[in-house]
């Protein structure tokens, strides 16, 4: 039964989504009274394969977890599944047949979705024409940082010309208020940033405040907290959206995902999370989010 | 003619270095030479700046400070905290304040702790701040729980992303904590006491030079500088963040050689530090502004700090 | 007969602005013993760093009997059989005495056909050496764990390992005993007897005669000239070295002066295994002298007393007031200077200037606000240059830059500008040339005469005969005897030190257990 | 009795410390004492620890090599490059082998080269390889394109994840080379010189040591156990990797460190080294079968290490 079932919940970061993940994964398994250990990989590929190692042999019954590359994982995970434990994927996918499900937000979605929002935008009140620059984590995970970067791209193309001036990395915040800094007095000129993460987001709107450019630039995003809230709240008018996903959902979905799985029951091979997108053009759903955040602290 | 330019390349290589990258910049990466830029650059430059002027004074004593990058993220967690637990009962003044007080005095006994365990247990400070770097980071997690704390009074963000005469305002900070540095380790007996005790400790000791109060107050200091850059960043990303300044160790550690310290101790000078700043800084800012790819950033940069501390070697050999 | 001439032609060697070697050329004959003298800096160690390949020349050739040779490291001096003592110590501290005598040739052995190490035959053939030298010491001890003494010791017989055709001591004998010396030269002859050619560097006149058949002199980087020892004269050497030196003498009548207050007075000082029940008084303007073979615990006793190292019991006593708890600080702020007797260790922080160095203990003096300028400490370093006539050219090049009595002079000045009531001076004469030792007398006189007393630790009887007021004689960690300079002999005060000959060893391997390396 | 334990704990203070922590483990950490776990850990630690080996030659040489992490990232993505593009002309076996040697010598003229910039340029260690830390990370992101190649045959990763007798084949690797440095550092020439370098570099070279030789050796050596130990990577993961083993620096050397070894040089134990490695390893892995929360972790890491050395420190003053 599910009460003396063990599972292992992995993440790769130590930052807000994961951190909301773990809530929504303790959150699931306490209601089914199984036991949760929770670990992080630190995006190293090598210190996931040690964690998935070590609680195959403490004995767990499931594991779940964001692999941090979709081909550097799947070894481990497939010596894992082949010493019977139940794998279950979420947030980034692994190559071949190893987990019993996926639930993921198409990290190519959160970007179009952001990129939606940003065509709008470039065809209401740019008049069709958009110098956009971005900021993603390519040296960190260049497969999600792409899929982030060019979904978001495509998308906004579709509002009108835009043009792509730069294409740097920043994901920490105070390396992005610098980058998006100097993005900025390269092309004095840019209307749009686009960042890839929440780090590289605040970076982004704190920069186009440092260079007194607000109603000039105007910055997109990914993800949700209660800063970027703010920001979509404040009425300096430079963060416009923002596109976040449901971690917390995600986390409890995965779990309950791998508990069913365990009992036998059937599972989705793939669940998609959907994404929330919130603009400066639905302060209502903006506060909701706020509240909700609140609640999960 | 030629005589001057000799004289000048070999007294001041780290100065001709920075000169030269300054022109290329100019001529080269769009935007550079404009008003807006430059403040930019002393705006980014500011925050490991402040640390690397007492990273200095710790290695001219003879240490090393590792913790530098998580003591930052701590600083600003801890004010942030404060913040939130405070604002309702005290009012955002008072919370700010006390928070600011707060974590600087958590550095400070840090460094000073570095310093005495260095003392009573003979522990190198490399591996004191090496355990203290993963430690603070922990206790910044679990301050925050993880999620950046956004509990700052709008005025309070000013403070890092304001300006104030057209200059903002952290930069003000920097040359303050410049000029204050320089002064003591050249006008002070404190100051000539750094480098005696880095040069040869037993000497210094000898010579009744207390110095286990030396190497504790550098790193003192230090603490001080770490938090007082914490909070800047706190108040320029608006809030407190666990994941802040990662890394930062390397690279304040990395300005504060190309300044021409010597990781040997009794050797180095915050004015060269100060340069080996300003060179990171144009060097970082300068690959923005060419849109230079990711990867190659990391290539140029080490080549450059490599470039840089031969080419000081190379010139210092030619006086 | 033999393989060890040694011929230099035009040697040149510059540091810089220094030359410390100015075109020499010479002939050193094989199977001597080639005495090579000069005042500090005048280039005897460099001559020898050449010859050993520890440097390389600028210009000039080199012949190992007849052959032309350039050596490039000393590796390459060794294919030679050119074996080098050199002046500063070169031993490994971390590695055992066994290691150290055999490193960089330790012997092999075949096992399971890898060969390797082969520890037993190191610390054997090491054992055996040293008792062919009349030493006990255990190869294993790491040899941080010797005193100076001993690893100058240790010193000798990593050279006499390499059974040299030439060998090359540069100051063997500065921190070795009177025992210690005569086993080293009784070690001199037999090799001279074997057909080693020696050159032999030494501050100390006395032992020319003893044990030197030639006697070379290099005077500010250029030979000089080179004289047999028979039927040479003290004055005609020391005339080659400096033109003329007068020898100093203590005014007449200076020592009656003495104060009759006591300024530091120590009781029944005890640190186990280094020194026991130590008491004396010292009184204001008096040159105490402590004499006592290497390892009699002299150094200890000057340095728990000024706070350096601590102690179990006993009590000091400063102008009356006993002091609780003694710390080079405290024992500053009441009038205390120590000068150490390694002073390139730990007397001078070599990478500061001069400048630095002679205001390192003075800094809350000149500054008691802790505000500092260059300006104002300036008149603290030209007083000491000027009164102590410390040779340098501009005070902000560093201090390593100078030769061994200018940093001895340094030291002490650094002291001066304290403005100190006691000063205790160990070792001060070591390693510096006769003219230098008279001129740190002199500031001893001087000081005296304005008050201030000293405490004067040396191994040489003759000058604390000379220098002294009052000599204590320290033996095995106690003192044993207190003598009036002025109606005692040297060999009195000699036989004083040397009594219970064996009592060196006993303190020595009191303070410590023997922990090998292996 | 007592005075058998005492000499124990004196003369054994690491050891004992780590037998603590195991009986610790044995008892409290679920699953800890089996078969299978204590042979993850094994195969977990393998991969710094050949590093560690070679860095502790380094250290006790005098000199620091701050590059590793980066290395192992650059020769795992090198050997995978290299297999990716010569597969089909020359066959896997052959394109692995390639692989292999190209990656290793990479990494060998690296830490000779460093050595030599020593020699030449008195450039210190750390701050060249400071330089590589940086470098090397970026080569190996432009090499793979930021994405992991997976370009080996399958047998090929069985190296890194197979098992020989029931035992994980890296462990042998990691047992040889523990062997092989406890062995070159006892009885070897080579070996005791680098103590001797360490200790006393002016003493080492009028010894006739070619000092310069020995620490470009050092580095060189660890080079290429970094390679090695990326190749094992590489096969335990499947693909070249560039994000693999950053941070490594400072774990390896914080091994080292705990096994005793001075980072002034001079003094140290490959067998010191062993026992610091697998503390480090059971701490890692007893953390997780504990559960303890990520945060906890760090903090708790940073006091062992830091427990470790006072402890340590402690023990050998009693002796
Ligand atoms: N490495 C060096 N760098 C700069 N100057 C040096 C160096 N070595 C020696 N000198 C200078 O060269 C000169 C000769 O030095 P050397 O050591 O040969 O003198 P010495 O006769 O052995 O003196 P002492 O009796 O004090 O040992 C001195 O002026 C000294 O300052
Ligand atoms: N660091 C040390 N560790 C262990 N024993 C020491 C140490 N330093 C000195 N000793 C021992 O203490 C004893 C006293 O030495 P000390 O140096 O005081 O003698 P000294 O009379 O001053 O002789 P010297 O002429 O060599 O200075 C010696 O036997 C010496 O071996
Ligand atoms: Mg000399
Ligand atoms: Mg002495």
């Amino acid at each position: 039964s599910a009460e003396d079932r063990t599972i292992a919940g992995i993440v790769f970061q130590q930052d807000q989504f994961f951190r909301t993940i773990q809530l929504g994964m303790e959150a699931a398994a306490k209601a089914a009274g199984a036991e949760l250990l929770e670990a992080n990989s630190e995006s190293k590929p090598e210190k996931e394969v040690n964690l998935v190692d070590t609680f195959v042999s403490r004995g767990v019954d499931a594991i779940v977890i964001s692999p941090i590359s979709a081909t550097a994982s799947a070894p481990a995970l497939q010596r894992a599944k082949d010493a019977g434990v139940v794998i279950v994927t979420y947030n980034s996918g692994v190559d071949g047949d190893i987990p019993v499900s996926y639930l993921n937000s198409s990290q190519r979605d959160l970007g179009e979705t952001t990129g939606k929002s940003a065509a709008a935008f470039i065809k209401d009140q740019l008049g069709g024409k958009a110098k956009v620059a971005t900021l993603g984590f390519k040296a960190l995970l260049p497969e999600v940082s792409g899929d982030r970067v060019n979904g978001f791209l495509d998308e906004a193309g579709k509002g009108g010309d835009i043009d792509v001036v730069s294409q740097q990395d920043a994901w920490l915040a105070e390396k992005g208020v610098a980058v998006a800094g100097d993005i900025i007095t390269a092309n004095p000129d840019i209307n749009i940033i686009y960042a890839a993460n929440e780090g590289g987001t605040v970076g982004a709107v704190q920069a186009v405040r440092n260079a007194g450019k607000q109603g000039e630039i105007f910055v997109f995003g990914i993800d949700g907290s209660e800063q970027l809230a703010n920001f979509l709240l404040d009425d300096d008018n430079v963060l416009q959206a923002v596109t976040a996903q449901q971690p917390f959902e995600m986390g409890s979905m995965a779990v309950k995902a791998a508990l069913d799985a365990l009992d036998g029951k059937e599972v989705e091979k793939t669940v998609i999370v959907p994404v929330l997108s919130l603009s400066r053009t639905d302060p209502a759903a903006v506060e909701a989010f706020k509240e909700d955040l609140k609640n999960l602290q | 003619m030629t005589g001057f330019i000799r004289t000048a390349f070999t007294r001041y290589p780290m100065e001709i270095i920075l000169a030269l990258l300054y022109i290329y910049l100019s001529f080269e990466a769009p935007g550079f030479f404009t008003v807006n830029n430059q403040l930019n650059v002393l705006r980014n430059i500011t925050m490991q700046g402040i640390i690397a002027f007492g990273m200095t004074m710790v290695i001219i004593s003879g240490e090393i400070d590792l913790s530098v990058g998580s003591g930052v993220a701590l600083a600003g967690c801890v004010i942030a905290w404060i913040c939130g637990e405070y604002t309702d009962a005290i009012g955002a003044p008072a919370a700010v304040i006390i928070g600011a007080v707060v974590a600087i005095a958590i550095q400070v006994t840090l460094g000073v702790l570095t310093g005495r365990v260095r003392q009573w247990f003979s522990v190198p400070t490399f591996i004191t701040t090496l355990a203290l770097l993963t430690m603070l980071r922990g206790a910044a997690n679990l301050i925050t729980g993880g999620f950046p704390l956004a509990t700052f009074p709008s005025w309070f963000t000013t403070l890092g992303s304001g300006f104030f005469y057209g200059v903002p305002i952290p930069v003000y900070v920097f040359v303050v904590v410049f000029a204050v540095t320089h002064f003591i380790m050249k006008f002070t007996s404190f100051g000539r006491s750094v480098y005696a005790v880095g040069g040869n400790p037993e000497a210094a000791r000898l010579s009744g030079i207390n110095i286990w109060f030396v190497k504790s107050a550098t790193l003192g200091i230090t603490g001080a500088l770490t938090a007082i850059s914490g909070i800047l960043i706190a108040a320029q990303i608006g809030s407190g963040n666990a994941t802040a300044a990662s890394g930062w160790e390397l690279d304040v550690i990395a300005a504060v050689i190309i300044g021409g310290t010597s990781l040997f101790g009794g050797k180095g000078r915050i004015w060269g530090t100060f340069i080996g700043v300003l060179f990171l800084g144009f060097v970082v800012n300068g690959m923005t502004l060419l849109n230079v790819s990711e990867y190659w950033q990391y290539v140029v940069r080490g080549a450059l700090i490599l470039g840089a501390v031969l080419f000081n070697y190379v010139l210092e050999k030619l006086r | 007969m033999t393989a060890g001439r040694i011929e230099v032609s035009g040697l040149r060697k510059a540091f810089g602005p220094t030359v410390a070697l100015d075109d020499v050329s010479h002939v050193f004959e094989p199977g001597r013993v080639h005495a090579l003298m000069g005042k500090n800096g005048s280039g005897k160690s460099t001559l020898v760093k050449a010859l050993s390949g520890a440097l390389q020349p600028d210009a000039g050739r080199m012949f190992i009997n007849g052959r032309e040779v350039s050596f490039s490291s000393p590796a390459d001096a060794f294919a030679n059989r050119v074996v080098t003592v050199h002046q500063e110590l070169s031993l490994v501290p971390e590695l055992s005495v066994g290691e150290n005598i055999f490193l960089g040739r330790l012997p092999f052995r075949q096992r399971l056909g890898i060969s390797t190490l082969d520890w037993n035959k190191v610390h054997t053939d090491a054992r055996r050496l040293l008792e062919d030298m009349g030493l006990d010491i255990d190869p294993r001890r790491p040899v941080s764990s010797l005193s100076v003494g001993r690893q100058q010791v240790i010193e000798i017989a990593k050279a006499m390992a390499f059974d040299p055709t030439v060998l090359l001591l540069d100051e063997p004998t500065s921190a070795l005993a009177r025992a210690e010396v005569e086993h080293l030269f009784a070690l001199v002859r037999r090799l001279r007897e074997r057909g080693v050619t020696m050159i032999y560097i030494t501050h100390r006149m006395s032992e020319l005669f003893d044990i030197a058949d030639t006697c070379t002199v290099l005077r500010d980087g250029r030979l000089v000239g080179s004289i047999e020892m028979e039927g040479a004269t003290t004055d005609r050497i020391v005339g080659m070295m400096f033109g003329d030196v007068a020898r100093a003498t203590r005014p007449a009548g200076e020592a009656e002066q003495i104060g009759g207050d006591v300024v530091l007075s120590v009781r029944n000082l005890t640190r186990r295994g280094a020194f026991e029940d130590v008491s004396f008084d010292l009184r204001r303007g008096e040159i105490l002298g402590m004499a006592g073979m290497l390892g009699a615990g002299r150094t200890e006793v000057l340095r728990a007393i000024f706070g350096a190292d601590g102690f179990d019991g006993g009590e000091i006593v400063v102008d009356g007031m006993p002091v609780k708890q003694p710390t080079p600080q405290a024992m500053r702020q009441l009038g205390i200077g120590y000068t150490p007797e390694n002073r390139k260790e730990v007397g001078l922080v070599q990478m500061l200037s001069i400048h630095d160095n002679l205001c390192l203990a003075s800094l809350p003096v000149i500054a008691p606000s802790g505000f500092i300028t260059r300006s104002r400490e300036a008149p603290y370093v030209s007083r000491q240059i000027e009164e102590l006539s410390i040779k340098v050219g501009d005070p902000m090049l560093p201090v390593s830059t100078l030769s061994g009595g200018n940093q001895q002079k340094i030291v002490i000045g650094n002291w001066l500008n304290t403005r100190p009531k006691v000063m205790f001076l160990d070792e001060p004469s070591r390693g510096i040339d006769v003219q230098a030792k008279q001129q740190v007398f002199e500031i001893m006189w001087r000081e005296a005469r304005l008050g201030i007393s000293s405490v004067f630790v040396s191994t040489e009887a003759e000058e604390l005969l000379e220098v002294c007021d009052r000599i204590l004689v320290m033996r095995a960690g106690r003192i044993v005897a207190e003598v009036d300079p002025s109606t005692t002999s040297i060999s009195d005060l000699y036989g004083l030190c040397m009594e219970e000959h064996a009592a060196e060893d006993i303190v020595e391997d009191a303070g410590m257990t023997a922990t090998g390396d292996q």
